[in-house]
């Protein structure tokens, strides 16, 4: 068989057009600072977290098969690690950040000895119950505030703008980096071994798939990310205590974005992200009755559209953004059948 | 003679897919019926279509003179149809016993009970409090059909119950099939192996890429309108 | 006429809701004395004042404070109800450079908590309230009149009120050593704790009489039915925050009756209001016909920090935010809480005090429970209705 | 020198030995034959023998090496392959990449090269027409070749094939048979589980009688299939 | 001592009526329910609103009178929302009624804003029995520990002695089949749910009893009942009763040490059988 005959299509024309559209929205975007009003660049970090922390989820849950309730404790982790690198440890902020969530990521090591004990459904109390573990582990540190929580005080020298940009630029740098490794860890070899420990860990595993070495990968990746969005997010926010940390919400509203976008899909975040920023920004003052119908269209988008909106635009429309399957193009003509 | 069970045209779908295109079968009170057919050729879904697993126009299916295509499973159930399911499916969690038992959920009354089997059984009323997944391949099989049995349904219908058993354990379980057909129950079976199928029945239906493709007397048909019915055009290809 | 906005984060719902609970009626008055707008550096201004909701959550504290600046663009934030609202709006207006005034935090946790420096202090943040060593002063006066073994068990959970009042240095255990009280105090608590009998068992061992602490409403009712199970029966109880409220008081039904806490504000305060010329009294009658409920602590201070703005505001050179903070720096007024007047009065150049005196709850004539002030040691001015009664 | 050698192997779930002391060696290049009742332990066997289990005691020799407290995954890289009884496909996958995973990671190849050996198998195995359909789809027929091209895939010296003839009808079965006979031909070793005695006679060098976990019978086919005892219990004829 | 075990005990009670329903719920359809602590709330306010329509005097006439409310509200629940989500991935279950928590979490501040709330008792929740003279227990723990017991040993029987017991575990072990066999799933789906939500309106009338509730108390809930059914093994009503008392003890123990990690204490606890014991102290192996 000569190895011309052998053709796999890895593109779509949709995920030409969005790579160079993608591409220019960032160079926009990068420029912000100079066009834009503080505000926006604030509103962005904010749902940058936001994105990071729902991306590195559905890394986690969508493509690892590990859907976890959890993750608040990487995302509370980096913020907390950030800010004692910060105020003790005077290191710049900034800096702290991403050693922050290479701090988170390093913790999920022994936390996974825990957390895989448990599947389905208890995994997912269980990373839970981990979470609460962290919490109140901080709670009772009292050189970081205990319960009450402290300041981050290591930006009180830094000027407001240089501050705002900064901040700007590295959610920005972030959000990113985040797409890209996960979407390049997806297309590669990785991927495929993330996606048969999804639809089969046994058979996976006597395929040659180190499945534990892999879902360890993916978690601690996850975590990282967690850390990340928790660093950044406290960067922006100043102060930090154990109950906004390490709060379950964050996962909530993590899971509500994945799951409405669509869950498995990189666009899945991303449309979830986005209605989620609209929804927060036009409704938010509504209070109660905007979180009530946040968990109500959940519920609804979960039992009507299963595959989230994205994906139902996806099965309709055919598009693909960010595709990571491989297709056999010319395969030599009909199959040879083996009856008779 | 009197069809106790007939199809008319019967399509059955999964899906966007088709796996039936318009059977029709007729079925006479006390007699022995073999299903033949390749793989995929929807033997199964034949058999799920009957008992309310897979979709089925109402009209499509009439039991003693009434329509019950598309009846939930229970209610077919009740209505004197039973089914052993292709594999077995034990209820892990349940006993032998309670295994059993499941299978008078449709409280019928007839000649089979928890006594009449254990005496057809008698391996299983040794093991009657064991867990049912616990026992060998061959002895759940028995579970399987006692459990059917125990709804003392009118007809039986058996899906590939020698797929996977050792040959003694084929032999054990078409030993019993005169003590069940002895009490003039009607059975549908379906078979892989064409020797053992022509040997119980009385009539065979053959089932090609959901059509029937062959239907007559199990001593009248030949080998070779046998294999050509099984593959059709495609055989005549090879 | 431009518009100037005064942003207000408090906490409206959550277990800390009753905090902010008169806030949009103090608002809705505000609303009315500031009709006419202010005038700031000669320019008439109408006023907006944006009320935001922290859901007695920090993060979201945080996270509206820096919406009314950023997008709001306020030109000064106010603040009140517990540390976990006031801190992060406080921290957040520190570092966007915004003045904002802040109450109803002892002044501890609200100033070291924020990991202030005693030396520098803050650029932009104010507060006015009282301190630990005012509460301190009024518990003990008041268990000072009444025979007890002066055992004292406290109970602090692990917040910021909790973690302030329980601290050994700045907090309660050192001035009760030095006044021979004996203080039992089994650690911090996680608030919502289901069960005390730890802290029950650890009091009736060391033959405890007084019950002190600063616990949220839930956790109070929590800790006195089971002491009453478990046969603990102390012979005082004086808890901060969590007999604030009457509806509280009430949702305990017997157990209410007889439990002291600190008044900060009251009816019978002889203060008056720099802005509405109304007395303590008039205030709390026109918040009990207009809201229909019965007045509370807080009405006071939300009041306040509207004097003050309005004050401020006024002798503000423009609205650049250092002019606005300078304005607030120099402010020297007669609030209906008292005097209030940065550097001088406080410890800090950004801590005003202000006075506090304690009381007892009772069976009341107009509501089901009353609050009467049963010792003025520390505050002659505001005069005492009766004396510290035994459980 | 054997290729596989196990020396008293054991396991037990709770009481129940399913596997009681089991001792077996296969040279290379040759194919066994297991046979045995229903619930001997023919599939615990593969598991111990694959490491989806791991034993109580005895120890698993491969190539020479001690690999019985490996995984799975490194069993399956030391050249190791399976099918299961109960096909597992990775559904949500078409067939193609089922493929490519397991040459990727089994066979420890590029990409690239994983292409070219999926495409090979998919030619060798009848599945080319369902080459980028979901694997969950199929038949069970396809999805049995597909246990087969996935194990294949792998690039295996020892391949390890449980009832892949379990339903077939006779003539899908001698297909399969040769099929079988060509990787027989290129040096694979195999152990294959089969009820359908014929079609594993047509293929087995030599056979393997498991009874309540421990061997009955071993030798070559004939004279095993003559023995009084596998007739009795296995074939349920009085000899 | 002896005090911090008694009260572990009475404490492990009240855990068990916390896990109760969810150990039943999972039992049956393998569905993690994230709101059990929620819907216990929702319980607990169930009652409030009932008393404060017929007055102060009849709690546990109220109580009584909420339980086939909860029973038909289960029922309701499982027909038409959660059979919708079950399945191999318990994703759309956990989604769900994750969505159902906030819900009810808002609905409640809705209605009845975060005020912590009581069942008035006319005085009960503040008896105590003393024994000997430095231990005295509460009376309404006690009652609660009892109905836990009573409880648990009703629901052991319903699930292994009898035939509804039997299609519970019939339609989660193979839900097609059991249809074969003349059952309808989604009814006893409902059912089991409906049972479990009777056990969760006892929990929240208790706990309304002994201490406040507030809307946003039940997630705290739903990690110890979770911990107790996880601890106890799964499967085993027993086990998750003395999953509860194991996580009651050594929270009690815990608070003694220091009030503030009591709780963490817990936590570990629960990890370490996690580490140790997977399939906890007492499973009921399956298959
Ligand atoms: N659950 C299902 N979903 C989709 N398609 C199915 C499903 N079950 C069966 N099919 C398809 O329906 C057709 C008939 O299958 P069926 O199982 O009835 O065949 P069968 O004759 O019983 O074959 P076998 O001998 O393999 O049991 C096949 O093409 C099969 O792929
Ligand atoms: N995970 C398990 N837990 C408990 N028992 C098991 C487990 N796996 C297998 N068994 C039991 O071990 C015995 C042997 O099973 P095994 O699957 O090896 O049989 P087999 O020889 O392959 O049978 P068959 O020919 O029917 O496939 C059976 O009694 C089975 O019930
Ligand atoms: C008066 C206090 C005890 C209450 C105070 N506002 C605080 O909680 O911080
Ligand atoms: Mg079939
Ligand atoms: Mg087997």
């Amino acid at each position: 068989m000569p190895p011309t005959l052998i053709a796999v299509e890895r593109a779509t024309a949709a995920s030409r057009t969005a790579l160079f559209v993608g591409i220019a929205l960032v160079l926009i975007a990068a420029s912000l600072p100079f066009w834009g009003e503080s505000s926006w660049m604030r509103e962005f970090v904010e749902i940058a977290c936001y994105f990071i922390f729902a991306m590195m989820w559905n890394l986690l849950a969508g493509y690892g098969g590990m859907v976890s309730i959890g993750q608040q404790a990487f995302f509370g982790f980096g913020g907390y690690v950030m800010l004692m690198l910060g105020n003790f440890a005077g290191i710049n902020p900034f800096v702290a950040i991403p050693l922050g969530a290479l701090a988170a990521g390093l913790v999920a090591i022994p936390v996974s000895f825990v957390a895989f004990r448990l599947s389905g459904g208890y995994f997912a109390i269980g990373t839970w119950v981990i979470a609460e573990v962290f919490r109140l582990s901080f709670a009772n540190v009292s050189a970081v505030g205990g319960g009450s929580g402290t300041t981050l005080t290591a930006l009180r020298g830094i000027e407001k703008a240089t501050r705002e940009r900064t901040t700007y630029w590295m959610a920005l740098a972030c959000v990113v980096a985040a797409i890209a490794l996960v979407y390049l860890f997806l297309r590669s070899k990785r991927g495929l071994a993330l996606l048969a420990i999804r639809d089969n860990e046994v058979a996976a595993e006597s395929q040659g798939i180190p499945v534990a070495r892999m879902k360890l990968a993916v978690y601690v990746v996850a975590a990282f990310g967690a850390g990340l969005a928790g660093a950044l997010y406290f960067v922006g926010n100043l102060r930090i205590s154990p109950d906004a940390a390490f709060s379950v919400n964050w996962t909530a509203f993590a899971i509500f974005m994945v799951v409405i976008g669509g869950i498995g899909r990189i666009e899945g975040p991303l449309v979830g992200a986005l209605i989620f920023w609209a929804l927060n920004k036009f409704l938010s003052d509504y209070g109660t009755w905007y979180l009530l119908g946040l968990g109500l269209l959940a519920i609804l988008v979960t039992l009507f559209f299963k595959q989230g909106l994205w994906g139902y635009a996806q099965q309709r429309l055919g598009w693909s953004l960010f595709p990571t399957q491989r297709r056999l193009l010319r395969a030599p003509a009909p199959a040879i059948s083996s009856r008779g | 003679m009197n069809a106790l069970l007939t199809t008319h045209a019967l399509k059955a779908f999964y899906g966007d897919a088709q796996a039936l295109f318009g059977i029709d079968f007729a079925l006479t009170a006390g007699e022995l019926v073999a299903i033949i057919g390749a793989n995929g050729a929807g033997k199964s879904t034949f058999l799920k279509s009957l008992t309310g697993l897979v979709r089925a126009p109402r009209e499509a299916i009439h039991f003693k003179g009434e329509p019950i295509g598309g009846l939930p499973p229970g209610e077919i159930v009740r209505r004197g149809l039973a089914m052993v399911p292709e594999g077995r499916r034990l209820f892990p969690s349940l006993s032998v016993e309670e295994n059993l038992l499941m299978g008078a959920t449709a409280n019928r009354k007839g000649p089979w009970n928890l006594q009449r089997l254990y005496a057809l059984f008698p391996i299983l009323a040794e093991k009657r409090h064991q867990p049912g997944t616990s026992l060998s391949g061959g002895q759940q099989q028995m579970v399987a059909l006692g459990r059917a049995l125990m709804s003392n349904p009118e007809v039986l219908l058996c899906d590939e119950l020698s797929l996977g058993l050792a040959p003694i354990v084929i032999r054990e379980i078409y030993a019993a099939m005169p003590a069940i057909t002895g009490e003039g129950m009607t059975v549908v079976i379906v078979e892989q192996d064409v020797t053992m199928a022509r040997q119980v029945s009385q009539r065979i239906y053959c089932f090609q890429e959901g059509r029937v493709s062959l239907e007559g007397k199990s001593a009248d048909l030949t080998r070779e309108q046998i294999s050509e019915a099984y593959f059709g055009m495609e055989a005549a290809h090879a | 006429a431009d518009t100037l906005k005064i942003g207000y984060v408090s906490p409206q719902t959550g277990p800390l809701a009753p905090f902010g609970e008169a806030d949009k009626w103090v608002i809705e008055q505000m609303k009315t004395a500031f009709k006419d707008g202010i005038s700031v550096g000669g320019k008439k201004y109408a006023v907006q004042i944006v009320l935001k909701d922290s859901q007695s959550n920090p993060n979201r504290a945080g996270e509206v404070a820096n919406d009314l600046i950023l997008k709001d663009k306020v030109a000064l934030v106010l603040t009140a109800g517990t540390p976990e609202t006031a801190n992060p709006v406080s921290d957040a207006c520190e570092l966007n450079e915004v003045p904002c005034i802040s109450s109803v935090v002892p002044w501890q946790p609200w100033f070291f908590g924020r990991k202030g420096d005693p030396a520098k202090g803050f650029n932009w943040t104010y507060h006015l309230f009282w301190g630990l060593e005012d509460v301190i002063a009024n518990y003990t006066n008041g268990w000072k009149t009444l025979a007890t073994n002066k055992k004292v068990g406290g109970l602090f959970p692990n917040d910021g009120d909790g973690n302030a009042w329980g601290d050994k240095e700045l907090g309660f255990p050192k001035p009760l050593a030095q006044m021979g009280f004996t203080l039992t105090d089994p650690g911090r608590f996680q608030n919502g704790t289901q069960d005390f009998s730890a802290q029950i068992a650890a009091f009736k061992k060391e033959g405890v009489e007084i019950v002190t602490g600063v616990v949220i409403p839930p956790d109070a009712k929590t800790f006195l039915t089971q002491a009453r199970q478990q046969g603990f029966k102390p012979k005082v109880i004086t808890l901060g925050k969590a007999l604030l409220f009457p509806g509280a008081i009430e949702a305990l039904g017997d157990l209410g009756d007889g439990l002291s806490t600190e008044v900060w504000w009251s009816p019978s305060h002889p203060f008056t209001s720099s802005l509405t010329q109304q007395s303590a009294k008039a205030l709390a009658e026109a918040y009990e016909a207009g809201a229909k409920k019965q007045w509370t602590q807080p009405i006071g201070f939300a009041h306040a920090l509207f004097e003050v703005a309005a004050n401020a505001l006024s002798r503000a050179k423009s609205l650049k935010a250092g002019d606005v903070r300078d304005a607030v720096a120099s402010t020297s007024i007669d609030s209906v809480v008292g005097p209030v007047k940065w550097g001088g009065q406080g410890p800090f150049k950004n801590v005003s005090k202000t006075p506090l005196v304690l009381g007892q709850w009772g069976k009341g004539k107009k509501y089901k429970v009353e609050l009467t002030i049963v010792n003025n040691e520390s505050a002659k001015r505001i005069p005492a209705g009766g004396t510290l009664r035994l459980l | 020198m054997a290729l596989l050698a196990l020396h008293a192997v054991s396991k037990a779930y709770g009481a129940l030995k399913v596997t009681d002391g089991i001792s077996l060696a296969v040279a290379e290049g040759e194919t066994l034959g297991i046979l045995g009742p229903n619930g001997a332990g023919k599939t615990t066997l593969f598991n111990l023998i694959s490491g989806d289990v791991r034993v109580d005691a005895g120890r698993v020799e491969y190539a020479g090496r001690d690999v019985t407290r490996l995984k799975p995954h490194q069993r399956c890289h030391a050249g190791i392959g399976r099918s299961y009884q109960v096909p597992q496909p990775f559904g949500n996958m078409s067939v193609f990449e089922n493929l490519v995973t397991a040459a990727c990671f089994g066979g420890q190849q590029t990409e690239r090269e994983a292409w070219r050996t999926a495409h090979e198998v998919l030619e060798q195995t009848g599945l080319m027409a369902h080459a980028n359909k979901p694997a969950g789809g199929l038949t069970l027929l396809d999805r049995k070749r597909l246990e087969l091209a996935r194990a294949l895939a792998t690039k295996p010296q020892l391949l390890l094939l449980d009832e892949i003839a379990g339903g077939l009808t006779e003539p899908e079965a001698a297909v399969l048979v040769d099929e079988l006979k060509r990787i027989k031909a290129r040096g694979v070793t195999m152990i294959w589980i089969e009820h359908v005695v014929h079609a594993l006679l047509s293929l087995a060098d030599r056979l393997f009688v498991i009874n309540f976990g421990q061997k009955l019978a071993e030798g070559e086919p004939r004279a095993v299939m003559n023995d009084p005892e596998v007739r009795r219990v296995y074939m349920g004829m009085e000899a | 001592m002896l005090e911090t075990l008694v009260q572990g005990v009475l404490l492990g009670g009240l855990y068990t009526l916390f896990a109760l329903g969810q150990s039943l719920m999972f039992g049956v359809m393998r569905l993690t329910n994230t709101a059990q602590g929620d819907f216990i709330i929702l319980g607990a306010f169930a009652v409030i609103a009932g008393v404060s329509l017929a007055g102060d005097a009849m709690p546990w006439l109220v109580a009584l009178a909420v339980l086939p409310i909860a029973f038909a509200f289960g029922y309701a629940l499982q027909r038409y929302v959660l059979n919708g989500t079950l399945g191999k991935d318990p994703l759309p279950s956990l989604v769900v009624t994750f969505g159902l928590s906030i819900v009810i979490q808002n609905l409640l501040l809705e209605l009845f804003s975060a005020d912590p709330r009581a069942i008035e008792t006319n005085g009960l929740n503040t008896q105590g029995v003393a024994l000997g003279d430095s231990l005295s227990l509460g009376v309404l723990p006690l009652i609660v520990l009892a109905i836990a017991v009573v409880a648990t040993g009703a629901l052991q029987w319903l699930f292994a002695r009898t035939a509804l017991g039997r299609s519970f575990r019939a339609v989660s072990d193979d839900r097609e089949i059991a249809e074969l066999m003349g059952l309808d799933a989604k009814k006893v789906y409902a059912f089991a749910t409906a049972i479990a939500f009777v056990l969760i309106a006892i929990a929240g009338a208790l706990q309304g009893m002994r201490t406040t509730v507030s809307p946003s108390d039940g997630p705290l809930l739903l990690l110890f009942a979770f911990e107790a059914v996880i601890i106890g093994g799964m499967g085993s009503f027993w086990g998750t009763l003395a999953g509860a008392m194991i996580l009651g003890i050594t929270q009690q123990i815990g608070f003694r040490l220091d009030p503030g990690w009591g709780i963490w204490f817990g936590h570990i606890v629960f990890l370490v059988v996690l580490v140790l014991r997977p399939q906890g102290l007492f499973p009921k192996t399956r298959g």
